[in-house]
C-alpha cells in the first residue's frame, strides 16, 4: 500500500491535525472529517505542557515517545510558523513538578528513582530542594519544598497551534465538515458516513478522541476508552512572572496564567464545579502567591481521553487492512511526531511494526 | 473640559483619591459618575494594548471602567458607590482630562 | 458562609422585586443579590433619591420612576434579606446534567438544591465568595443596550444613550458643551435628547440609524416605553419631542459611521459617516450610540439552556413554560428572558414567585392567578407598553 | 450585521478583535462562534462576551446564510465576573497568602 492514494482522517482536533499534516506532507491526498459542532472537545481544554518528566513510569517506550516529541517540537512549530505566520508559542523553559510538603516530594522522588531503574531512565530529571527552586522561580511560594525539574519539558498554547495546523491544512488537504456516525469498510477502501453524506477513501484513520470508541469495532479496531474530566482555570494578563511550565500553572504568551491538572471520573459531564477551582486556585495561589491579586476570568473543564493504562493507542488493523487508530491524551506533547514519524509510519503502513507497544492487544494479555 | 456638567442640587460632598490626587464628588456617585463628572473621559484600559478605555455601558456590562479601589483590582467603578476617602487607581495613570499622564 | 434559603433571586429591578417581595410575603426566606450599589435594576436606578426630590424636581421624577416608589416600599416592608453590590459568580444546578437543557418535565423533590455562588460586595472581607443553596431560584438579570459595532467604537467619548441616561439617573450628570452627537434609532434616543435640552444642553447632530420612518414610530413609541404609566405622559411626551427636535440637525438613512480620535485624550474629536448619499464629518467631543436593548444572556447561557432567537427584538431568548421555569427549581424573569420593558417584567417577577410558592405548597392566596391568566389580566390593565425599540411586545 | 460594521471595526473590544479577524476564520468548519473564539479570541475578556456574542452570531449568520438559530451562541462559563483568587480560597488560608 503506497504513501499515494487518498486518506480520510477522521476527527480535526490535534491528534486528528497533526496526522494529517502529517500524511499529506508524505504525499497522500488528505481528506480532513471534521465533527465541527462548534466545539474543539479536548483540544480546547489542552493545558498545554509539552512534558517529558515523569511519562512512563513502566513503560519505557512511552517515556522514550514523549522524548522524542519534545526534541521533535522546535522543528515542528517553526516549520508552522514559517508556513502560516502563526507561532504556536512553544518554549522549552525546562519544568518543575512542585512539591508543597515534604509527603509530596517523596512520593516524586520515589517514582523518579523507579524510572532511572528502568530502560531509558527518567530523562535527566532529578530532584532539586527549596534553594535551588527559589533560585530558578523567585515568585514560588514559602511552602515550596522542593521539586522535579526536567531541561526537556516546555509549553505551547495549544489553540494557536491548532489554528496553525489548520490554516496549513486548507491548503494540503481537503477539510469535510461531517458528524461522522459510522465507517464501513468496502469491496476497495472505506466509506465514512455523517450527517452532511459520505465520503469513500483508500485508508483511513480514526482520531475522533472519544468518538473512536464508537467507530472502532466495524473496522476491526479496539478503542477502550474512557473519559476523565479536567477542569482549567485562566486568568487575566498579568506582568511576565513564570517562564518555565509546572504541572499546575503556566503563564501564556499572552500573559495570561492557566491553572488546571485536576481528575475526576464524571462521565461526559463538561459542567465545572466551584470545589474543584477552588481546590485548583489553593494550590496555584501556595505555589505561587502573587496570583492571590490575579483576577479569574473563565474555568471550563474537558475530557482526557484515557486508555486503560492511559498510554496511547496505536492500532492498525489486522481484519481490514488500510484502517488505522490514534489515540493519546497528551496531543500537544506528541503533536510534533503525528506529524512527523507516526504519520510517515501510517503512510508506509507500518504503524504495528514500528510502534508494537502501543497496540491495544497489551489489554487483551492483562485482561 | 470634562463632556459632563451635574444638573442636580448639590448633594453631600465627598472627596476620593484618583491616581494620587483628590477629586471632588458627591455621595450617591458610583466612582464611575464622579470621575465622569470630574473630567476624566476613560478610566480602565484596555488589557491587550494597554490604551485607556472609557465607561460603554455605565451597568457593569462592558469593562471598560475595570479599575482597583481601595486595593482590589476587581472592581467596576460604575458598580462601586463612591464613598469618602476611597483610593482609586486607574491601569493606566490618567491626567486631570483623563490623558495618559 | 453557606447557608440554605427557600429562595435566591438574581437581581432588583422591577422584575426581581415583585419575585423578591411576593415571595417573601408568601412565607418563603428570601435572598435578593443584585451587583447595582442600590435596588431598582436600571429604569428605576436611584428611584429613591429621585423621589425624595434629590436628583430632579419630584413631578417629573413620578414620570420617570412610575410604580418604583410602591416596589421599593413594598421590599423594605417584605424582610427580603436584600445585598446591595453582591456579584453572582455561578449557579450549579442540582445535577449539572447534558449540555443543553429543556424546559423542565417534572421539577425535583423539595430538597433538590440549586447551589448559588456569589461575591460579598464591595469592601467585605476576603474570601468575598461566598456560597448558598437555595430551594428554588429567579433570575431577574434584566437588558443592557444591544452594542453598536463600528470603527472608533471603543474611544474614550463614546457611550451607549442608555449610559448617558443611567449617568443623568445617577449623579444627575448631562452632556455638556459642543460637539454632543447622538446616533441611533429608538425612543431612548428622542427621550435622552429632550432631557439634554431640558437640561439646558445643545445636541449638535441626531444621526438616524434606523429604518426611514424609524424616527417617528419611535416618538408615538415613547410614551408607553419608557415613562412607565402609558395614559399619564401620553400629550405630555409628544409635545416635548417636537420642541426637543427643532432647530437640531437630524441626518437621516446614516450609514458608514465612524468615530475619530485617539486614546490618548477622554474625548473623541469627530465623527464621520454617510447620509443621503453624502460623506459628512462633524466635530464631535461625545457620541451616545443606540439600537436597541437585549436580553442579559449570561446567566440563562450559563445554565446552557435552550434558546431561540427572536428575529423582533435581534436577539437570543431562553426557553421557558408557561410560568417562566427553564429547569428544575430555576426560573428566568423579566428581561433577561426577552424585552418587555417595566410593566411586564413585574408581572413575570410576581408570577414565578407564585409558582415557587405553589411548588412549597404555601401559595396561599387563592385570587392569584397564575400563567396565561395573569398576563391576560395585566394585559387588559394596559401594563404591556411598547418595547424600547418601538414594536409593541407579543409574547 | 449593521451597516456601519467594517472590516476595520471591533467586534471584540477586550480583546481587540476585528471583524475582518472574524471574516478571515471562518469557512472550513469553522464556523460556530466558540470556534471563532477559539482561533480568533473573541470572547475571552473581561466582558466574557457582553458585548461580542450578539453581534458575533449575527455577524456569522450574515457570512453563513444560516439563521441564528443554526448558528447559535458564545457559551458561558463561570465565574460571571472576573474574581481575584483570593477570593476563592478556603478563608484559613487567605490572610497568610494573600499578604
Amino acid at each position: 500500500m503506497s504513501a499515494q492514494g487518498d486518506i480520510a482522517v477522521i476527527g480535526a482536533g490535534l491528534v486528528g491535525s497533526a496526522l494529517a499534516l502529517g500524511l499529506a506532507r508524505a504525499g497522500a491526498r488528505v481528506t480532513l472529517v471534521d465533527a465541527a459542532a462548534d466545539d474543539f472537545h479536548a483540544s480546547a481544554a489542552n493545558f498545554g505542557l509539552v512534558w517529558v518528566q515523569g511519562k512512563g513510569l513502566g513503560a519505557p517506550d512511552y517515556a522514550a515517545l514523549s522524548f522524542r516529541a519534545a526534541q521533535g517540537w522546535d522543528d515542528f512549530a517553526t516549520g508552522l510558523e514559517q508556513a502560516t505566520g502563526i507561532s504556536p508559542a512553544y518554549r522549552r523553559t525546562g519544568g518543575v513538578r512542585i512539591a508543597l510538603d515534604e509527603a509530596e516530594l517523596d512520593r516524586t522522588r520515589a517514582n523518579l528513582a523507579r524510572l532511572h531503574n528502568q530502560p531509558g531512565g527518567a530523562q535527566d530529571t532529578e530532584i532539586i530542594d527549596r534553594g535551588e527552586l527559589r533560585e530558578m522561580l523567585p515568585g514560588v511560594g514559602a511552602e515550596a519544598v522542593g521539586a522535579a525539574y526536567c531541561p526537556h519539558d516546555g509549553h505551547a498554547d495549544p489553540l494557536r497551534t491548532l489554528r496553525a495546523m489548520r490554516v496549513m491544512l486548507n491548503s494540503c488537504a481537503t477539510i469535510v465538515p461531517m458528524q461522522v456516525t459510522r465507517v464501513r469498510p468496502q469491496h476497495a477502501g472505506f466509506v465514512i458516513e455523517g450527517d452532511t453524506g459520505r465520503i469513500e477513501a483508500d485508508r483511513v484513520v480514526l482520531a475522533a478522541g472519544l468518538g473512536n470508541a464508537a467507530l472502532a469495532p466495524d473496522l476491526g479496531l479496539h478503542a477502550p476508552l474512557r473519559p476523565q474530566r479536567g477542569q482549567i482555570l485562566i486568568t487575566e494578563r498579568l506582568p511576565k512572572f513564570l517562564d518555565m511550565a509546572t504541572h499546575t500553572v503556566r503563564q501564556t504568551a499572552d500573559g495570561t496564567v492557566m491553572m488546571g491538572d485536576s481528575k475526576e471520573d464524571a462521565g461526559f459531564d463538561r459542567g465545572t464545579t466551584q470545589a474543584v477551582a477552588r481546590e485548583i486556585a489553593t494550590r496555584a495561589v501556595r505555589s505561587f502567591p502573587a496570583l492571590a491579586r490575579a483576577r479569574l476570568v473563565r474555568s471550563w473543564s474537558g475530557l482526557r481521553v484515557l486508555s486503560p493504562d492511559g498510554l496511547p493507542i496505536y492500532q492498525a488493523s489486522a481484519t481490514h487492512p488500510g484502517a488505522y487508530l490514534v489515540t493519546c491524551h497528551s496531543g500537544v506533547t506528541l503533536a510534533s511526531l503525528h506529524a512527523g514519524e507516526v504519520a510517515r509510519a501510517i503512510a508506509e503502513d507500518e504503524l504495528d511494526t514500528r510502534y508494537p507497544e502501543f497496540a491495544p492487544t497489551r489489554f487483551e494479555a492483562a485482561a | 473640559m470634562s463632556l459632563f456638567r451635574r444638573t442636580s442640587p448639590p448633594a453631600e460632598a465627598i472627596t476620593i483619591e484618583v491616581d494620587g490626587r483628590a477629586v471632588n464628588a458627591c455621595a450617591g456617585d458610583t466612582v464611575a459618575t464622579a470621575m465622569l463628572a470630574a473630567g476624566f473621559g476613560s478610566i480602565g484600559a484596555n488589557v491587550k494594548s494597554g490604551r485607556p478605555s472609557a465607561p460603554y455601558c455605565l451597568i457593569g456590562v462592558c469593562f471598560g471602567c475595570q479599575c482597583t479601589i481601595d486595593g482590589a483590582s476587581d472592581a467596576q467603578a460604575c458598580l462601586v458607590l463612591a464613598r469618602d476617602g476611597m483610593v482609586v487607581e486607574t491601569p493606566q495613570p490618567l491626567t486631570r482630562d483623563g490623558g495618559l499622564a | 458562609m453557606s447557608k440554605v434559603v427557600d429562595l435566591c433571586v438574581i437581581g432588583a429591578g422591577p422584575a426581581g422585586l415583585a419575585a423578591a417581595a411576593r415571595a417573601a410575603e408568601g412565607g418563603l426566606h428570601v435572598l435578593l443579590l443584585d451587583e447595582q450599589s442600590a435596588a431598582g435594576g436600571q429604569v428605576w436606578r436611584n428611584a429613591g433619591t429621585a423621589l425624595a426630590g434629590g436628583l430632579m424636581p419630584t413631578t417629573q421624577a413620578e414620570k420617570v420612576y412610575h410604580g418604583a416608589g410602591a416596589a421599593l416600599q413594598r421590599l423594605a416592608a417584605s424582610g427580603v434579606d436584600h445585598r446591595a453590590g453582591a456579584t453572582l459568580v455561578d449557579i450549579a444546578q442540582p445535577e449539572t446534567g447534558p449540555e443543553t437543557k429543556s424546559a423542565p418535565e417534572a421539577a425535583p423533590g423539595p430538597e433538590a438544591m440549586v447551589e448559588i455562588t456569589w461575591r460579598a460586595p464591595f469592601g467585605a472581607e476576603a474570601p468575598r465568595v461566598r456560597q448558598t443553596a437555595a430551594r428554588a431560584v429567579i433570575a431577574a438579570t434584566g437588558a443592557q443596550e444591544r452594542p453598536v459595532i463600528f470603527p472608533g467604537a471603543e474611544l474614550p467619548g463614546v457611550m451607549g444613550v442608555g449610559a448617558i441616561q443611567t449617568a443623568y439617573k445617577q449623579s444627575g450628570l448631562v452632556p455638556d458643551g459642543e460637539g454632543v452627537v447622538l446616533a441611533g434609532h429608538g425612543p431612548l434616543l428622542l427621550l435622552t435628547l429632550a432631557q439634554i435640552r431640558a437640561a439646558g444642553g445643545r445636541v449638535a447632530a441626531v444621526l438616524d440609524l434606523g429604518p426611514p420612518g424609524a424616527m417617528a414610530a419611535a416618538a408615538r413609541a415613547l410614551p408607553r416605553a419608557l415613562i412607565g404609566d402609558p395614559a399619564l405622559m401620553a400629550q405630555g411626551v409628544g409635545l416635548m419631542l417636537r420642541r426637543a427636535l427643532s432647530g437640531v440637525p437630524v441626518h437621516r438613512g446614516v450609514t458608514g459611521l465612524r468615530a475619530h480620535g485617539t486614546h490618548r485624550t477622554g474625548s473623541i474629536e469627530a465623527v464621520s459617516f454617510t447620509s443621503a448619499g453624502r460623506a459628512r464629518r462633524l466635530p464631535a467631543r461625545l457620541l451616545g450610540v443606540h439600537d436597541g436593548v437585549i436580553p442579559n444572556a449570561q446567566v440563562s447561557r450559563l445554565l446552557s439552556l435552550r434558546h431561540v432567537w427572536d428575529a423582533g427584538q435581534g436577539a437570543f431568548v431562553p426557553v421557558r413554560d408557561a410560568d417562566g421555569a427553564v429547569a428544575p427549581g430555576i426560573w428566568i424573569v423579566g428581561d433577561g428572558a426577552g424585552i418587555g420593558g417595566a410593566g411586564i417584567a413585574a408581572v413575570d417577577g410576581e408570577q414565578a414567585a407564585l409558582a415557587v410558592l405553589a411548588r412549597t405548597g404555601r401559595a396561599r392566596t387563592r385570587g392569584a392567578a397564575s400563567g396565561p391568566q395573569a398576563r391576560r389580566a395585566a394585559f387588559r390593565r394596559g401594563a404591556f407598553p411598547a418595547r424600547a425599540d418601538g414594536r409593541a411586545c407579543h409574547r | 450585521m449593521g451597516v456601519h460594521a467594517t472590516d476595520d471595526a471591533l467586534i471584540c473590544r477586550c480583546e481587540n478583535v476585528r471583524v475582518a479577524d472574524v471574516l478571515a476564520a471562518l469557512g472550513t468548519g469553522i464556523d460556530g462562534p466558540n470556534r471563532v473564539k477559539a482561533m480568533t479570541r473573541c470572547g475571552m475578556g473581561p466582558c466574557q462576551g457582553r458585548i461580542c456574542a450578539n453581534p458575533l452570531t449575527r455577524l456569522i449568520a450574515a457570512e453563513t446564510g444560516w439563521s441564528p438559530d443554526t448558528v447559535g451562541a458564545l457559551r458561558i462559563r463561570p465565574p460571571l465576573k472576573p474574581v481575584l483568587l483570593m477570593d476563592y480560597l478556603a478563608p484559613e488560608i487567605v490572610p497568610e497568602l494573600s499578604a
